[in-house]
């Protein structure tokens, strides 16, 4: 997923990174094909370079060898809010057929099966980032039809369009899954699977979401893993092998 | 408010002792960076009881004056181990607590750092372009809208919070509270202004001449200032940026230690009531984990303050 | 946006010439400190027309910008020749020019400082407590109310300032932009956030591994800057702290040159129109003055970035 | 008058300094019976210590040795509006009855016949520093019945008193002029003289005012300046006369 989701960001862009597979393939892609990706840190780091990988998002390695640090009450309202960020990423327990993320509860909110930690930035990076990457391993439990509760506003749902809503950003775009890359289709803001790693087939992807998945009329061609960006994740980004467990991806 | 000069060194005993009462809501902020672990400590020591604290992320230190059972409301906006997983003990008083349970307040982290804006400025709310198509609001009344006098616009807003008390930890500080900060600033700032009472924490007791040949890194002035602590390695298991790393270690071990009452109620013995204050605790931890953890220096260059 | 990196150098001429325009609203901000000059004479020399001048203190480098007919409309919140009188090309605009008297949108400096942080966050308003028994909000309706939907208090509201460009001198920048500033900030982070268009101008362009070595001076991000320019003595007759001193003589002298709209002509002349750009400008001022202006070292220590 | 005025100051108190005359008062008092005065410019030089007088409320010298450099957004939001200014100074072309100060226009504001600066932090100081001292010289086109514009809130006015306006702080509470002190009376919120300089006679002193000044039933009794006080401000803190003028005071 790691690779998938850094091949999402091209050279230049700024972009909002969250913690685990996200700072990876942040990192990964600075190594490869971006190297002026300026990454920013809700912790306040700007254009941090990050000489080891960072187990907190506010770990000292985002500081030393940055651009510039800024308060969190700068980054939340003149870097976000104030429409700077090309991309955010975002993980969650639960995204549903229309891009809604849920990382707050499992069942009810006041009696919860399962207390997620909670928004964190995530419900204004959603809002706010120009265009918003989701990564998460595609699973029926993880993809229901409908989340329990929305943390994070998708392209549709309960509480209207986001147009109807006037979010500013376009909200999630791609969703890197372990399996393949879903899209939301033209219209309807409905998800649908766009792409398929190499050696899986589609329609046994399709049927490991929680709902119908369409498939879209074509779908787009992805490479494996280079030799090179495998050799970065194990060897030199993720040696502890934090984030990327024993499967290499 | 406090005096704005003179003295206000105190042992952290004191300080807690003096300024935080039972009930009080509380802030202990640092986001990763100078989260004051001494001061939640000599809390759980003195026994403090239905605080309501306030921290974007909850963290360890939370999860510790929850478990010790000075906790009784959380206003928080995320609330997990990061780069491990769960914090237990909170989780355990949500999800199997349905007597008592810990009152929950949930914002996003943009909700809490506007809240901290609110209360510093004496305003009493702050506006925001936040929570549209999210469940938040519905979980949480007092996130409310406010219509733009300007464009009609609906805009999302956050009640102020005034905490009657807010613990600071930085890097230096001289003994009037005036204290600088490199690194994460965090919302320490906006904290310390918007609390009736702060507590100064610092690594180290800076002489005023040293504070006033680099004003600009002074992050918080001593005229909010009502006692000042100088409590080394008093961030630990979080960090101070130039002085010690995080102790990530430890924060993968509050998995296993948080997930068991009865080993958490012991390591609290142990390393909370069965010492008196921070150097006995950095004693127990060793000297090897302190040595592993010191920072190497890298220092800045000075620039100049003529004219 | 402009691009996070590479080098957006220029000359000062080529900086004005791409990103001011014709009726643009334009922000040249720095409170006594850092107010670019330089760039305020660049676009004199370009015989820009229509501008709306926003600044808190118009200051002598709007007076010239208005005596050398650059402005429609003026937006600011102290109209003073700071410790000296009168900015007299000013006045004249307002008092002695029936026929086309210069627009004036007046605020108190906090009400144009909020007008920035509103526009920096891209809200459409701030609130504000302020206002309430004065005529300010009289003589300009954009002053307005919002109500509190928590206490249902009425507090004072400015509408968002988001200027077409900004002109932002720092001490320091690299050639991204990233810029860092120490001594006084007045309200130019803000102005800069605020702005569709960013002209950075330092005194020094420093490599960027320097400006990495102490992340914590900057106060401008490369990401919001268009282009950078490398003009030293740019704030002349204003300060760069660390660089020069002010030159209050000037300033006073400013009170017998404006006074008189020949010799404010003549002035014009000799040290704008008549000079190709600063370094021109600076050598006119001969080198007892530039040596007189020039700060003495005072160095602070540098701090530990290591972890 | 800065005589007067610095002796307005308690030692340790957070004051909010305009540049001239108040200036010099601070850096007198700060000089004589209150060295922890701590001194706070709207420019953002957070205590003080200017080795020389410093000509504009920005002057470098307020920096160099400071305790803290804060934005001016801070200083606005956080320092005054938020209730942390103790003393604030203001000066003012016209001061009326009501101790309400123009320092905008005389005559119309649309058509004015001076145009004078305007507010600078002048309003907000007058709204939210726990107590104003007002400096200005006693005439009777200073001190009018009523102001041509209301820059900065008084006692009472035209919008209503300063508890039905919930303004925080207490006003204006001390008027230090050039031959006596005028504050407001108890209840209705007008100025009388409640003491005049060493050699003055009261009745005299009162008939400088635009309005029928009340003296108050007992006057202060005020000193002359010591010698101390002439010789700090004459050859330390205002060597060049910037401020002190020919005459001293």
């Amino acid at each position: 997923m790691a690779v998938r989701a850094a091949h999402e960001l091209r050279d230049g862009e700024v972009v909002f990174v969250g913690i685990g597979v996200p700072n990876l393939a942040c990192n990964l892609a600075r190594a490869t094909h971006a190297p002026n990706l300026m990454l920013i840190y809700e912790s306040g780091a700007v254009g941090a370079v990050p000489d080891r990988l960072p187990v907190s998002i506010g770990d000292p390695a985002l500081v030393t060898g940055s651009l510039a640090v800024a308060p969190m009450a700068d980054i939340f309202q003149y870097y976000l809010q104030g429409g700077r960020i090309q991309v955010g990423f975002l993980g969650g327990a639960q995204i549903d057929r229309y891009g809604n993320i849920n990382s707050t509860v499992i069942g009810d909110y006041l009696h919860p099966k399962v207390r997620l930690p909670g928004s964190g930035g995530a419900c204004e990076i959603a809002i706010h980032a120009q265009r918003v990457v989701v990564v998460a391993p595609l699973s029926p439990r993880s993809f229901p039809q409908a989340v329990d509760f929305i943390t994070s506003p998708g392209l549709n749902g309960k509480y209207g369009t986001r147009e109807s809503l006037g979010l500013p950003g376009a909200g999630p775009v791609r969703i890197v899954t372990d399996m393949g890359i879903l899209a939301p289709s033209h219209g309807s803001g409905e998800l649908e699977l766009v792409g398929v790693y190499p050696g899986l087939d589609a329609d046994a992807v399709r049927k490991k979401a929680g709902w119908p998945l369409a498939v879209a009329s074509t779908l787009e061609p992805i490479l494996p893993p280079t030799e090179r960006e495998l050799h970065l994740l194990r060897d030199v980004l993720d040696v502890d092998r934090l984030y990327i467990g024993k499967r290499g991806e | 408010m406090a005096h704005p000069s003179g003295s206000k060194l105190m042992t952290m005993s004191d300080a807690i002792g003096r300024f935080v009462r039972d009930g009080d809501v509380l802030v202990i902020e640092g986001f990763t960076h100078l989260i004051c672990f001494a001061a939640a400590h000599e809390i759980i020591r003195q026994r403090r009881r239905d605080l309501t604290l306030c921290r974007l992320t909850p963290d360890l230190i939370y999860d510790q004056l929850i478990a010790a059972g000075c906790a009784k409301k959380l206003v928080f906006s995320w609330a997990g181990n990061p780069g491990v997983g769960s914090l237990h003990a909170l989780r355990r008083s949500i999800e199997k607590n349905p007597d008592r349970p810990l009152e929950l307040e949930e914002y996003s982290h943009f909700g809490l750092v506007a809240r901290f804006c609110a209360g510093a400025a004496q305003l009493p709310f702050w506006p925001m372009r936040d929570y549209r198509g999210s469940d938040l609001p519905a979980a949480n009344p007092l996130i409310k809208t406010v219509t733009c006098p300007y464009t009609g616009e609906e805009l999302a807003t956050v009640p102020a919070l005034n905490p009657d008390v807010a613990v600071i930890h930085a890097q230096r500080a001289d003994a009037s509270g005036n204290a600088q900060v490199w690194g994460l600033y965090g919302v320490q700032k906006e904290a310390a202004f918007a609390s009736d009472r702060v507590i100064l924490v610092a690594e180290e007791i800076i002489a005023e001449s040293v504070l006033r040949s680099d004003p600009n890194r002074t992050l918080i002035p001593g005229i909010i200032v009502d006692a000042v602590v100088c409590e080394p390695w008093g961030a630990h298991p979080s960090y101070a940026q130039g002085y010690y790393d995080r102790d990530n270690d430890f924060y993968i071990e509050w998995e296993d230690i948080s997930k068991d009452p009865e080993r958490l109620a012991t390591w609290l013995d142990e390393f909370v009531y069965g010492v008196a204050g921070r150097s006995e605790y950095m004693a127990k931890l060793g000297p090897e984990r302190k040595q592993r953890l010191t920072a190497s220096p890298l220092m800045s260059e000075g620039v100049n303050y003529g004219f």
